[in-house]
């Protein structure tokens, strides 16, 4: 019977320490989500984490909450039919650029026109980790891997533009090595009443040698730094979110307020499907078919 | 000839309303007491391509379609060219002359009822809109076989209520004109009739579904008419279905159309998702956060929600899947009717585990087992597919409003949020906690302070990752071990026996089961009519339903092949795929093997045919 | 031995009728197709169309060309295969708004960044049409069907502002009722060298009772009209994508030129995969691994 | 002690290059004429964690790895306590005193050599890097063992030589320094040693892999050392592969990165795709438009082709897929190996339809049937699955140069380009014809007039949907038709059998063929190394390796079972999934069934003792 109040980040650790490579940037994300729980006072047992499958799917051992560690890709339909079960729950998905954007990018596009209350967290190393080095739906053109000896020919996706038109409510890029804000967006995410995405970018040390943290160090900025820029104009977060290369903008890119799929259904209204009556009586439907 | 049985069919080019016309006359028929087995073949197109209805007419329960037909409706020329061969004797075409040029040399035969009803100049007349000419037809059929016009009145009442009054009228011209237009000119030459049967306890029965006040007067003495798939929803809604998550796919969809009109009344979440993966997953998710959850779709579906079988099962959560097959493979005949997925439900998905495998014959086994089925999921944390095809889910039958009285709902070893056990009120809970029986009990999110943690990894009695050689190994034993307790479960029901010792003056064998025909999923009914048959010719056959699949009963199916003197395998597939689930299974042969898989389900003629033969090959042996 | 060469429309058809609802928008993209071959003068053995599953993936069965009647959802994967094998055939993928917004949007992502030198069309009736009326991704809000009786929650899919934010090359939106106009998307994104897409705006006057005939004609214009209107502006493009209601905009949303992916594969510079010697001598190979 | 006889392990944390080890000790070896076969255990992690390499030398061909150790290398103190128990008598165990502490009182044994070589000293008085610390224990692991430690400076060389001269220069340091130290040291102490063998044609074998001149010098002599994947990927490349598309995935994604570095070089493309559907479907699309294609998963990738793989039956469009199994269900056991997935290949997909299913047991049989592969595919057209696992698929094998001189491409019935048939002038071509064999001449969209049309759902001769009956069943029978060639193709290739009949001057029983194995798959290599240990024992075993489990041998199955007094079944999965095969097959039981599921290949010292215990038993009872 010991403590289930999230007062301190530690009542998210679990005994086993992570196993990522030594500078990995998941310990950075794995750090910040610990830290937006604990900020926001949640309690352990009444979040639901679902992650992927990669390196950064890993991370589900290692909070201590309620944790569905699911498939390469599906984070996001197993997050869904949780929180639909039981929207009481905080619910927060996360997987790799591979998991969201390669393979569950379908998933993607259409959770963010569901606009569930779910926080969904890219853990954006530009690569394949787990699989040891293959190029990533984010990987730069021309990066080299395992699978693309001479270099990845296409442009990568654009998650901020893909969230932005595709209807998100809540977009924010933030990185793996700026942690404090990292938290801060993912704390926000949280609270924000509707599908929050955060492409969290990370550094993979052992298979993406381009972009590291002094790659990263030199280019990023926060766009709250920049006085002109307002998260509410659909229009300029389109056109800061192509901003990529001498500079690129982490924070908050675009936020909306929406109803979110759950407000709009009455049967949920008074309480979540999870403690509803299962004691049906069917005899008017049977009627109704003579 | 046989009064108050008929084999009516209607067809036409899709979108004149042949389903609609289908599902009037069956109503029609069930309410006044008679039994009815319907069903409707239509190609992959919305319009044009030929559709037909064919309703199997009985004073007596009728479990299938057959190959006569006694009046056959034809809405196009089309419907008399493909449908021709299968009159009956002194059957009846209602066409209409004006549009169909139709005579006795075109037929060849002379016993055939030329029932000549002008449609088109009934609908002008009366000034009706033109698509009402579904309705002159039944009215006509029914005139025909003189049944009780009223009855068709109130189907059609109820049937076309929410599209308006003007509607309603309309279609009660249109069947009142039909119907005087054959009861005056024809009724006479054609002599079969059907008619509305009196209930033992006094009153015509159910004749239109509400009673006087117009109040629903349900009672259990009266009959729906429902599909496999109608029946599969009303038991989930009934065993406390709380999501339904799928991807349109035929023959699968009208689960999603029922579950989806009854959404908000009995609260429970229905989502249309944007693909099978998507689907099976939230119903896993949903699941694992502590509700009964339920996905539906065919083979092609599947193929994308093998993945997630296998989550299900690691994860050991609920699951309960409906697979409606249809011909493939690959997209197939996507409206048409096999059995031939049995092989691949059994094993889809990456590595050793096992799912229960169940597919219900009929309507009523749909209801019943689909309860069965939430409840086994739950007990032993397992998915359930239950498999039907595009024959049981979409054919309509009529069926005694279910007993729901007599229905538990087993959730299994579900920890109470009230309970004190240290373990869950831990935040370091043994979810997969190593136990005699493979079961280990359950926790939701949210409801303890034990957290749950699940993994689709191998993982530990916690649910954390591991690799540990000796762990692996227990847990693959653990979930294996589970399925122990389901075969005890199933019981008598496993494989069911019908037909066993039967008497019968008339009877031939000395040994009851010498002919034994095992069959499974929808064949049950044209093997129950083939039975009525061949009883007709004093052969008396026994006849193995193998309504679960997996865990299969091996003695139980020995012991069936041991003591007939005669097998014979009925399968709607081309590789006989049950009868490799036998031979796997007990090392035993059939001696025969029925297969059909042109799309198309057994007619009980030729079910009842070919044990014919084989029974003449048997005796001309001895 | 009849002729192959398309010099009319109608070389294009075949003996079979197309099977559609009477006044399905289908006939009108069909026939634009059609004419857009006849009038780039294409040789119909030299063309291969590749389609879904729905009313829109039964076009396969009426063109006189070589044909793939693929899986739903799974055209551009299986048109991707084609081209790279054999990137001298002129290769055309279509299917429904739900098999490729739905079930295959990932496919379309993908495909979009890949810029391979495919035209893609989606019929677009804003219902799934063969499976006899269910909600579809660009259903709009509140839309009543079998699979939704209150009405569609979430927004739908916009894949105009979707495939500018991807990286399309060539995104363009037509009208099934406006064949002439249509024609000419269609015949300059085959033209076009990379990826093209074409939202083919479509009534299904079975199971789609909002987006009825009368419905657009009131809204349609012509983005060729509005002179203010840059097709090289992505931004402008991306605003536009926007517009949705009064008035619906189709055209020329955007266009860039972008070297397609075969551009970059030097070992089909000389000629395609197909046409290639398959007696390879691999000694050296083995030698390496001695 | 055997000499040339070598059970060589090397144990550290993931990270600090103990595959690259594993293959600088494996290629030294090799190159000195002895033979080797190792296999590196790895967790799911890319660091942290226990990462082994394992390697078996021998002066004959061996098959597997084993379970005892001789020479124990320890990076890290875990590598002593998990591999203690696999010491053999009289092993070595080589580690850094500085820091791990060791002592014969931690052991309780003392026939092991302490082998303490100062590894991190070694590297500081030679300025050398960190990362060089596991070529530092190689070459104290050639030292102890008194091999030519310029064969091992050749390998590393070839090895880093794409990293610049430092990084060759600092191996080659390190290897001498550590090779110094424990000649000087130990040497004495441990009395196992290996040499390199000359070649019956005189000089030595292979030392280098570059002759004087610096220039490759490959001859058949010289063997490769190669994983069953690579064998694989170079077969596809030498049987005329075009198309490769593929996601990574453990085990598979070794073949996707083999052929990616030779896309340019030998003229084929190769593409990592979004997901498994999209790999499979541009495969299928690549076929279609005229090339040899290919895609490689694992189970769960393979879940996702499920779908697309109906469709390249229905459409009968050749294509080769490479199944690397692992540990399921779901996720597993990701990186390590099982053979479970059987069952799903044989079935996987919605409908009634044949694909060839095979297992190669080795990297040779990698090779030579993924060429048949293609030829099957082709000829046939239908899918052909080559199923493997992490075992097979990523354990590294000596073997001899393949001798590509009798290989021959064979496309099966295509059209050429100048043929003057009629049919394919026209552009109506039937793609489909409807033939005895059930083969249809195939054309490529472009090659003719004639108009290549194919349809995922049922379809005519000319590809153009058809929901006709007749037709229908003329389509599916065809389809199976075309599999009755396969088997008489195979001939006695597909189940092989080893030592029928060996002679044996020890030979106990006089029934030579009284004990069989029957297995599939990489059991084939412990298997093979079980029957060298029960030979010794004076205990022949016949072995049947069933390589294409279907088409099935049935025939051959039962006259191997019924001729043999004692069936015993290895399999490494929980189901015995061969066995379902071969019951299903003939009726026929085997006596005993070994099955491993810890996510573990079975040691040859498992089934030795397995065996002996059932002999034993046998002799006992008679
Ligand atoms: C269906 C399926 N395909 C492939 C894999 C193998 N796989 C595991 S992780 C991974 C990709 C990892 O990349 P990413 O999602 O970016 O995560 P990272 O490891 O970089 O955090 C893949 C392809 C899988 N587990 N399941
Ligand atoms: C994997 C799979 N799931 C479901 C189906 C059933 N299905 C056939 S067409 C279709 C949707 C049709 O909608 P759309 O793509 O918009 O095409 P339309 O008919 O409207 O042209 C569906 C769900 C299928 N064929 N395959
Ligand atoms: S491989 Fe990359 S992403 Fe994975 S743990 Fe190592 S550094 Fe992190
Ligand atoms: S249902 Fe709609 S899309 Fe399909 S053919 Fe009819 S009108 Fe066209
Ligand atoms: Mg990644
Ligand atoms: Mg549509």
């Amino acid at each position: 019977m010991t403590d289930v109040n999230g007062t301190s980040q530690h009542t998210f650790d679990t005994v086993a320490q992570p196993t990522w490579c030594p500078g990995c940037g998941n310990f950075g994300i794995h750090t910040a989500i610990k830290n937006a729980f604990t900020q926001l006072g949640l309690v352990r047992n009444e979040i639901a984490v679902v992650t992927g499958i990669g390196c950064s799917g890993n991370t589900a051992q290692w909070y201590n909450t309620n944790v569905f560690h699911s498939l390469h890709g599906r984070t996001l339909p197993v997050a869904t039919g949780i929180k639909l079960a039981n929207h009481e729950l905080t619910v927060l998905a996360e997987g790799g650029d591979g998991d969201g954007l390669g393979i569950g990018v379908g998933h993607l596009v259409h959770s963010i026109r569901r606009n569930l209350d779910i926080t969904y967290i890219i853990h954006d190393n530009r690569v394949y980790g787990l699989t040891t080095g293959q190029t990533s739906p984010t990987s730069v053109k021309g990066f080299v891997t395992k699978s693309t000896p001479t270099g990845v020919i296409e442009i990568p996706v654009n998650p901020i533009a893909l969230a932005i038109s595709s209807g998100a409510t809540y977009v924010a890029r933030g990185y793996s090595g700026d942690i404090e804000h990292l938290t801060k967006l993912i704390a926000d995410g949280i609270k924000h009443n509707g599908f929050a995405l955060i492409d969290a970018t990370q550094v993979c040390v052992s298979f993406n040698h381009a972009n590291t943290y002094s790659w990263w160090a030199e280019r990023i900025y926060r766009l709250e730094d920049d006085e002109t820029y307002d998260s509410r104009d659909k229009m300029m977060a389109f056109e800061r979110s192509q901003e990529w290369g001498e500079r690129i903008p982490t924070g908050l890119f675009y936020r909306e307020e929406r109803a979110t799929y759950e407000d709009e259904l009455p049967q949920i209204a008074d309480r979540p499907l999870v403690g509803q009556s299962m004691d049906v009586d069917i005899t008017e439907l049977m009627g109704e078919h003579v | 000839m046989d009064n108050n049985r008929l084999s009516w069919m209607m067809g036409g080019e899709a979108g004149v309303g042949i389903m609609a016309a289908d599902m009037v006359f069956s109503k029609t028929c069930t309410r006044g007491g008679l039994h009815i087995f319907s069903t409707v073949d239509y190609p992959s197109l919305i319009r044009g391509g030929h559709n037909v209805s064919h309703v199997q007419v009985d004073k007596e329960k009728v479990y299938s379609h057959a190959q006569q037909v006694d009046i056959l409706v034809a809405l196009n020329r089309e419907t008399i060219d493909l449908h021709l061969d299968e009159l009956s004797e002194n059957a009846a075409i209602i066409y209409d002359g004006d549009n169909i040029e139709l005579s006795y040399e075109d037929l060849k035969r002379q016993d055939v009822t030329l029932c000549n009803v002008p449609i088109g100049n009934l609908i002008k007349t009366n000034s009706l809109p033109k698509i009402v000419a579904n309705t002159v037809a039944l009215g006509a059929s029914f005139g025909l076989v003189k049944y009780d016009l009223s009855i068709l009145e109130g189907v059609l009442r109820d049937t076309y209520e929410r599209k308006g009054e003007s509607v309603v009228e309309s279609n009660l011209k249109a069947a009142k004109a039909g119907f005087d237009y054959t009861a005056k000119n024809y009724a006479g030459t054609f002599t079969r009739s059907i008619s509305p049967i009196h209930h033992p306890s006094g009153g015509t029965v159910g004749n239109s579904g509400t009673d006087d006040t117009g109040k629903k007067d349900v009672t259990t003495e009266k009959r729906m008419v429902i599909t496999g798939n109608d029946a599969i929803a009303m038991a989930a809604i009934r065993a406390g279905l709380k999501f339904y998550s799928a991807y349109p796919m035929t023959p699968a969809s009208s689960i999603l159309h029922f579950l989806a009109a009854h959404e908000r009344r009995f609260g429970y979440i229905v989502k249309q998702t944007e693909d099978e993966i998507a689907a099976i997953n939230m119903a896993i998710g949903a699941s694992y956060a502590g509700v009964r959850s339920m996905t539906g779709t065919s083979g092609g579906g599947f193929s994308l929600m093998s993945e997630a079988l296998g989550l299900a099962a690691i994860t050991e959560t609920p699951l309960v899947a409906v697979w409606g097959q249809r011909p493939g493979p690959s997209t197939g005949l996507a409206t048409w009717t096999e059995q031939s997925d049995l092989r691949f439900a059994l094993s889809a998905s990456q590595g050793d585990f096992q799912r229960i495998v169940m597919a219900p014959g009929d309507a009523s086994e749909c209801f019943y087992e689909t309860i069965r089925a939430f409840n086994l999921a739950e007990k032993y944390q397992v998915p359930v597919i239950i498999m039907t095809d595009k024959y049981l889910a979409e054919s309509h039958e009529s069926v005694d409003i279910f007993d729901t009285s007599s229905i538990k709902i087993d959730r299994g070893d579900i920890i109470a949020p009230t309970d004190e056990n240290e373990d869950v009120q831990n935040s370091y809970f043994k979810r997969f906690a190593l136990t005699d029986s493979g079961i280990s009990p359950r926790a939701f999110p949210g409801a303890h302070a034990g957290l749950v943690r699940v993994e689709s990894s191998e993982h530990d009695e916690y649910g954390d990752y591991t690799e540990n050689e000796d762990l692996r190994q227990a847990m693959v034993d653990k979930r294996f071990a589970k399925f122990d307790g389901v075969l005890s479960d199933l019981g008598e029901d496993a494989i069911k026996i019908m037909g066993e010792g039967t008497e019968n003056e008339t009877q031939k064998n000395e040994n009851k089961n010498a002919i034994t025909m095992i069959s499974w999923g929808s064949i049950k009914g044209p093997i129950k009519e083939a039975s009525k048959l061949l009883a007709n010719d004093g052969i008396l056959v026994r006849h193995a339903h193998v309504l679960y699949i997996n865990p299969f009963d091996t003695k139980k199916m020995e012991s069936i092949i041991k003591s007939a003197d005669t097998t014979i395998l009925v399968e709607n597939n081309k590789g006989a795929q049950l009868g490799g689930v036998i031979k796997e299974k007990t090392g035993l042969d059939v001696d025969h093997t029925l297969l059909k898989y042109n799309g198309r389900e057994f007619y009980p003629e030729e079910i009842y045919r070919k044990v014919k033969e084989i029974v003449g090959a048997v005796e001309a042996k001895s």
